[in-house]
């Protein structure tokens, strides 16, 4: 600890924090350009510089640490003259085009004028131009390097949070801008994070545009939709048009940074696709029609049908939505089956909730990745849950601590990890059991090692290195969903690890947004809410289908899901669809599943609705309404409880979604003490993490640990590739695809092989290709990514137009395929 | 005392009703004198001066491309909130520069004329005119689009203003219509 | 049965009557036009103009305006008197004709009748004129009460209290006349003033001029014009006594109100200017019919009142009553007193 | 001709003494008295005494009669002003004003016509006057002495007040 005086103020610091910290958290500000909080220093811009007494020279507080005894002044003559010289300097060549750059009101350039800048400018001389006209970097940035005060700050993020490093320097003195490689475009996540960290209008958003002032603006704080993360954005519209969303800096896990869906994404909320009114099946077609009509239709169809149905639930849709869902299942109309459609293995769900210690309350990713290894298993984090995959990388890079990634695909994760595995698909359990082997000194099993495809010296390694740690932090994801033969071997690798008498968290990585909190509502056979264990368990997604396929299941309510799309077998899902008497679809597009269905009732986006989201660490985060659902259609709670009062009597016709939140609170006890003023902007404990907002333990443990049968690649042994589905990098579930932005980002299917199956096949990427498998051939364009397994295709799960489902069938297990050019 | 003579004269004045006769002579005067009202619009018509601010006007510059850049700061530091701006990309030379208003519209039934929006604007593009006749039969004519502020106004800027012009008054089926004839200028003083 | 001659006086009159009624109902028309005119002109600009040529025919607009206005009574109002206050008003100012004299007799042309150019010719002319003139205080009382309306009402207090304290000092001035001139009557008056404008009571010297000073303050208070206006003072009271009031009930008070006007022209110059005599007698001037001596002294004396009203701003209540009481009435005792001594 | 109008007369001046009295409202009561005041005028006419007719008129119908309205006026008589004024039908009303109707010709025709004087005396101002101040010296002195009290003593009260 040092103790340094700052304006006079004695403030007692750590050792080697920087000048602009102490001087921070004596309450004094010190204006920056380049410094930000989590990205390596560098003192580009010269604006923090601080009289340091006894020095000759000013230094930039936000590179130099404190020292014990130190006298420092940030408002001296010296210091401001400095300060208003470097702006004079920057704006000797600022293009000053204020009143059509989009930045232009939220500017820091213009923030820091306005407070300590010359208010005249000396330079005459005509400004240097880098360019005219603004260049497209990406299909979502746009650039403009006259207005570059090289801060740097978006070469840094990219290299050191987003790990794209298509991000540098061109050029020197005050030629020097900050883009891509020869201006080219950018090959890259396009997750948008430089225009965030810019402090003046030099990246830009494109869809963005010209479309809105900052002070137009009306924001709503929100949490983004595609995926678990639970990133916290600002959606804001003008005149009822959501037209940007943004981070903020300091709050939320993500912390000012989002990937591309959650940065822009959001415009599906706008797409023509929208439906605006109820639609009803009349002679063969679906016809627009009133709510009213709508219910009645549903009334007078389900009246006759005994109380079997189904709910399944995934995305989109609130807490205070599914509690209400199950409650209206199960209460008022009296069905115990109900399911949300947690990737394939519907059945896992309860296993994977033990094993995760999902049931022993949430658990904060911060933490996670603070401890000495994370193990990354069973999940395509970079492409799944980018942000996580941000976090654990800037920590990482500014941590002694091991990263272990285990999967069958190559990620932009594995240039941040210690220690690569990769494994045959759906081959976790194999390689688990292959490790716990190694770690208690055993020699691993040949047999395993095969199965998975690794090799004893790996196992041994990532044995090692857990073995070699205080805590672990092991994220393991949707594979284990997909393939559940893993999850005993997950469990007890847990186990034994605690044995060891180390710390361990477990952390869920889940592809769908609210799908943590849809299980803790109770959407789930066989759980109520906060995993109670239901007397009687109902039937699964899978047993559903069976029976509407057999006859016995008359009718289906599926509430924001396209089953058809999602669902592990679509010949299944297909046919049981087509038999049944009543399919109740609520949805926000027409969906595949939609089209099937007889009636339609138009549900709302997240942006359009109040309430809470739930997301994989068990943070429960508000979403605050932005704007009105189009047309007719309603937020998804007034649905529920309207078509609830119309069919059953004592429903309540109208529920606020506080209220419903407060039963939650009541009844599912582990929600009783989370605190959402984690949500509040103003809220001065508002950090990275708030751990008051995390779900406390349920009171009953689950204990079902089934071992699943792991199933062997079906197909002839001909097709050499094994196919493994996951989410696209731009795609979450088919709602994405409405987004304009992310269609423009990828429109079309692809499948991704490794570099060294590439070769053999001489193929390369960019090419059409086909993928023949046992049940179905399909045509679409080969991605080669290097450091994919060998053997292993990868194909989406997401697009419409190449069903990954319609290659599978339930029980075959993981497919073979042919790859071919078309 | 030395107050008596002139209290004597003041009530001598009083008493023979020397203040009223003084003003009633010069409303007189006035009753005889030439009345100085416009025979607006019948006749005549006044021309203001160019620091007048009547209804709004689009600019261009001397190519012909539109001055407005949609920066949206009349929209901002408008007090009545009068004025909408919404814009839009196009780099086909029509603007200044890429940035160009897909929509300016004024509602001048909320205008109150004070020329912040031509204060505010840092390309010029936006300026008070000198048409003033705004009145119409409906609600049709109290929002002006940006097409219609674009076209000149009908007193060109060549004009210094300031003087009375003969004008006739037409009604057509559109409505009525003060044309100016400004080859006449008269000065008058008002 | 009456016999011929006197069905023919009947006859006589019942012209007359009807003569004098539609000439004051229609009064109103030409002299709303000349007030709005001499107000234009006073005040640097035209009046009306667009209406016919020189807006002449503005004063028909206002009237089938005011005809066709819904007829507005207010819902907690007195209805009766309401609906009587205009009447009330209008009928005393048409009745003060019956006594007013327009000259002495008028030869008709070829029938060798002549007739006399007044209704009647009464020995206490002077004073009827002012009993039944006074009484048109009462369509503002009542009005202003009956409107149930806190403007009207203080303009029908106003009113009221205005006319009791100016009543007394007009009264002064036509016993001053009267004391002068040795008549209630009318006729008598004129007569009495015959010969050169020296005649005339005005340059009675020196009380003429102050019973005309006292006389014309006092009717201007009567008849309610600025200065004295204040009953229907719009700056406080919106519209005084007659807020309430629209369409043709308005347009009685109105009607009331010029007729009040002319009235008093005639009585100043009947009183003072002696009426229908010539300023001097030469017989140049007796060519002339005596009653357009009459006419054209009368449109001056409302050409005066006109431009009073154009001229003088309104006075405060307090002061109105000052004059009133503590100038006039003062002023016309003294004065009688003089007048008695110089008559002796 | 004569005995006719004067029953009209006095049949309007008892009906409307009596409105006096039995009007709720202040201000109908006084007009009311109003109309009698105007009657007594009439009869006044009828007797060849126009002098007294316009005194009448002028004294107590232009002067007295406004003073009492100025007084009544300022009264609160919320609750009277919502009476319907005149409690009766229409058709009496409209059978009073045309009564008054007949009135206003009675004067225009009757009083110009010249009637002879009665009983020789002419009321004239001149005679009047005489009067006054011969016979009837003494009342009229005391008759002013009584009223110069009455003013003092209103002066008196209304400065006690303050």
């Amino acid at each position: 600890m040092v103790t340094v005086k700052i304006n006079g103020i004695e403030v007692t610091v750590e050792d080697n924090t920087l000048i602009l910290d102490a001087a921070r958290q004596a309450g004094i500000d010190i204006p920056t350009f380049c410094y930000q909080a989590d990205l390596m220093g560098v003192g580009s811009c010269r604006m923090c510089i601080v009289e340091i007494e006894g020095q000759k020279k000013l230094q930039p507080s936000c590179v130099t640490p404190v020292l014990h005894g130190m006298a420092i002044n940030t408002e001296t003559q010296a210091v401001q003259e400095a300060r208003a010289g470097v702006l004079e300097f920057f704006l000797a060549n600022h293009a000053l085009d204020c009143p059509v750059c989009d930045k232009a009101g939220e500017c820091e350039l213009q923030d820091m004028v306005y407070r300590h800048g010359p208010h005249k400018g000396r330079h005459a001389e005509p400004k240097f131009k880098f360019h005219e006209k603004d260049y497209i970097l990406s299909p979502v940035i746009v650039k403009n390097s006259n207005r570059c005060v090289n801060c740097m700050k978006c070469v840094r993020v990219c290299r050191e949070v987003v790990g794209a490093n298509v991000l540098g320097a061109l050029g020197r003195g005050d030629h020097q801008e900050a883009t891509s490689f020869a201006r080219g475009p950018l090959d890259c996540d396009h997750c948008g994070n430089c225009i965030e960290v810019c402090p003046v209008g030099c990246f830009m958003r494109l869809p963005y545009r010209y479309k809105a002032r900052p002070w137009d603006l009306k924001g709503a704080d929100s949490v983004c939709s595609y995926c678990a993360t639970g990133c916290r954005i600002v959606l804001e519209e003008r005149d009822g048009v959501a037209v940007r969303s943004r981070a903020q800096l300091g709050v939320g896990i993500n912390n000012e940074t989002l990937c591309a869906r959650g940065r822009f994404g959001f415009d599906y909320m706008t797409s023509p696709e929208r439906i605006t009114t109820p639609l009803i099946r009349k002679s063969g077609g679906l016809v627009p029609a009133s709510w009213e009509e709508a219910f009645g239709f549903i009334k007078d169809a389900a009246a006759s049908i005994p109380p079997d149905s189904i709910g399944a639930q995934p995305r989109g849709l609130r807490n205070e939505e599914t509690y209400t869902f199950q409650k209206l299942m199960r209460e008022a109309l009296g069905s115990p089956n109900i399911d949300s459609s947690a990737r394939w293995a519907h059945g896992a769900v309860e296993a994977f909730i033990s094993a995760m210690a999902m049931d022993r309350g949430g658990v904060s990713v911060l933490d996670c990745v603070k401890t000495d290894t994370v193990f990354v298993i069973g999940a395509y984090v970079s492409e799944e849950n980018p942000v996580t995959d941000y976090l654990i990388r800037r920590y990482s890079a500014s941590r002694n601590m091991n990263v272990i990634v285990a999967s069958p695909r190559a990620m932009k994760l594995d240039s941040s990890a210690n220690l690569v595995v990769r494994h045959m698909p759906a081959s976790e359990g194999a390689l688990l059991e292959a490790v716990l082997a190694a770690m208690s000194g055993q020699e691993p099993d040949p047999k395993a090692l095969g199965q998975a495809g690794i090799s004893a010296d790996e196992a041994k390694k990532i044995a090692a290195k857990l073995k070699g740690s205080e805590s672990v932090g092991i994220m393991a994801g949707t594979d284990f969903l997909r393939y559940p033969s893993g999850i005993g071997a997950l469990a007890k690798i847990s186990a034994a690890l605690e044995g060891l008498g180390k710390k361990v968290l477990r952390l869920p990585l889940l592809d769908r947004c609210n799908q943590r909190g849809a299980w803790e509502m109770g959407v789930h056979p066989a759980l109520g809410p906060g995993y109670s264990r239901r007397e009687t368990a109902g039937a699964g997604t899978d047993s559903m289908l069976d029976a509407a396929r057999a006859g016995s299941l008359k009718m289906l309510y599926l509430a924001g899901t396209d089953l058809l799309a999602m669902n592990g077998d679509r010949g299944i899902a297909g046919e049981a669809l087509a038999k049944l008497k009543l399919l109740v679809v609520q949805d926000m597009f027409l969906t595949e599943t939609a089209k099937l269905a007889h009636v339609v009732l138009p549900g709302a986006a997240l942006g359009e609705k109040d309430g809470t989201v739930t997301n994989q660490e068990g943070r429960v985060q508000a979403v605050k309404r932005l704007t009105r659902p189009p047309g007719k259609a309603m937020a998804d709670l007034d649905i529920m409880t309207m078509l609830g009062s119309a069919i059953a009597t004592g429903f309540p016709s109208k529920i606020k979604s506080a209220s419903v939140f407060d039963e939650i609170r009541r009844e599912t006890g582990i929600y009783e003490t989370v605190d959402l003023a984690f949500n509040n902007k103003k809220n001065k404990g508002n950090g990275h993490d708030n751990k008051e907002a995390l779900v406390r333990a349920a009171a009953a443990r689950l204990e079902a640990k089934p071992d699943f049968k792991a199933a062997a690649p079906a197909g002839p042994d001909s097709y050499p590739f094994a196919l493994v589905t996951g989410n696209h990098f731009f795609h979450s579930g088919t709602v994405s695809l409405r987004s304009e932005t992310l269609a423009g980002l990828a429109r079309e299917p692809v499948v991704e092989i490794g570099e060294e199956d590439a070769g053999k096949l001489g193929l390369s990427g960019g090419e059409r290709v086909r993928v023949r498998g046992k049940n179905h051939e399909a045509t679409m364009l080969l991605r080669v990514r290097k450091g994919t397994k060998k053997g292993v295709a990868f194909i989406p799960e997401n697009f419409e137009g190449a069903h990954a489902n319609m290659f599978f069938k339930r029980g075959e297990g993981i497919q073979r395929v042919l790859i071919e050019r078309s | 005392m030395s107050k008596g003579p002139s209290r004597i004269a003041e009530f001598i004045k009083k008493a023979l009703f020397l203040d009223f006769v003084k003003g009633l002579s010069i409303t007189l005067k006035y009753n005889v004198s030439r009345s100085i009202t416009l025979k607006y619009p019948d006749e005549e018509k006044w021309v203001p001066d160019r620091r007048f601010r009547g209804q709004h006007t689009l600019n261009k510059d001397e190519n012909g491309r539109e001055l407005c850049v949609a920066c949206e700061l009349c929209v901002k530091v408008c007090p009545t909130k009068c004025i909408t701006v919404i814009p839009m990309e196009d780099d086909t030379g029509r603007g200044i520069a890429d940035r160009v208003a897909k929509v300016w519209k004024v509602e001048l039934a909320r205008c109150m004329f004070c020329g912040y929006c031509e204060d505010a604007c840092p390309t010029r593009a936006v300026r008070l005119g000198r048409d003033y006749e705004l009145a119409c039969l409906d609600l049709s004519c109290t929002t002006r689009e940006k097409d219609e502020l674009l076209k000149p106004q009908s007193i060109p800027d060549t004009i210094q203003g300031g003087f009375v012009v003969r004008s006739s008054f037409e009604r057509t089926p559109e409505g009525i219509r003060v044309v100016p004839d400004l080859r006449m200028q008269k000065k008058r003083n008002i | 049965m009456p016999d011929l001659a006197t069905l023919l006086e009947i006859l006589i009159i019942v012209v007359k009557v009807s003569v004098i009624s539609g000439i004051l109902f229609s009064l109103p028309l030409p002299l709303t036009w000349i007030e709005r005119k001499v107000a234009g002109h006073i005040q640097v600009r035209l009046g009306p103009w667009r209406v016919g040529p020189h807006g002449v025919l503005q004063p028909f607009a206002d009237m089938v305006k005011l005809l066709i206005k819904e007829d507005i009574v207010p819902e907690r109002a007195d209805k009766f008197l309401f609906k009587l206050a205009p009447l009330l008003s209008m009928i005393p100012a048409f009745l003060v004709f019956v006594a007013i004299p327009f000259g002495e007799k008028f030869a008709i042309p070829f029938v060798g009748k002549e007739i006399t150019l007044y209704l009647s010719d009464m020995n206490v002319g002077i004073l009827y004129i002012l009993a039944i003139g006074g009484l048109g205080i009462y369509g503002m009382i009542l009005g202003g009460w009956a409107s149930n309306s806190k403007y009207s009402l203080l303009g029908g207090l106003r009113s009221s209290a205005q006319m009791i304290s100016y009543e007394v000092s007009m009264s002064f001035a036509a016993i001053g006349v009267v004391m002068l001139t040795n008549s209630l009557n009318l006729l008598e008056m004129v007569r009495s003033q015959s010969g050169s404008f020296l005649d005339w009571n005005i340059f009675y010297l020196p009380v003429g001029p102050v019973w005309f000073v006292i006389f014309i303050i006092a009717a201007l208070a009567e008849i309610n014009r600025i200065p004295f206006d204040l009953p229907e003072d719009e700056g406080t009271l919106a519209a005084g006594f007659h807020t309430e009031y629209s369409g043709m009930r308005f347009s009685f008070f109105m009607l009331a109100e010029y007729v009040a006007m002319v009235t008093v022209s005639v009585l100043t110059v009947i009183m003072f200017f002696g009426g229908w005599n010539p300023p001097l007698d030469i017989s140049i001037f007796h060519l002339v019919p005596p009653i357009f001596w009459f006419l054209g002294k009368v449109i001056l004396f409302i050409y005066f009142f006109m431009w009073l009203r154009f001229t003088l701003p309104r006075y405060r209540y307090d002061q109105l009553m000052t004059i009133g009481w503590k100038v006039l009435i003062p002023l016309s005792l003294v004065n009688i007193l003089v007048t008695g001594l110089m008559i002796i | 001709m004569e005995k006719l109008f004067f029953l009209m007369f006095a049949a309007v001046a008892i009906a409307s003494g009596l409105a006096v009295v039995t009007a709720r409202n202040p201000v109908h009561s006084a007009l009311a008295l109003i109309v009698c005041l105007i009657q007594v005028a009439a009869l006044f006419v009828l007797l060849r005494s126009p002098f007294l007719a316009a005194v009448q008129i002028f004294i107590y119908v232009g002067a007295v009669m406004v003073l009492f309205l100025f007084v009544v006026l300022i009264l609160d008589m919320r609750k009277a002003v919502l009476q319907a004024f005149p409690p009766v039908k229409k058709r009496f009303v409209v059978g009073v004003i045309l009564v008054l109707m007949a009135q206003i010709l009675a004067f225009v025709f009757v009083t110009p016509m010249g009637l002879s004087p009665a009983g020789g005396w002419e009321p004239t101002v001149e005679s009047i006057g005489r009067m006054l101040f011969t016979k009837y010296l003494f009342p009229f002195e005391v008759v002013s002495v009584i009223l110069l009290a009455a003013l003092v003593a209103a002066i008196v009260i209304a400065k006690e007040r303050r």
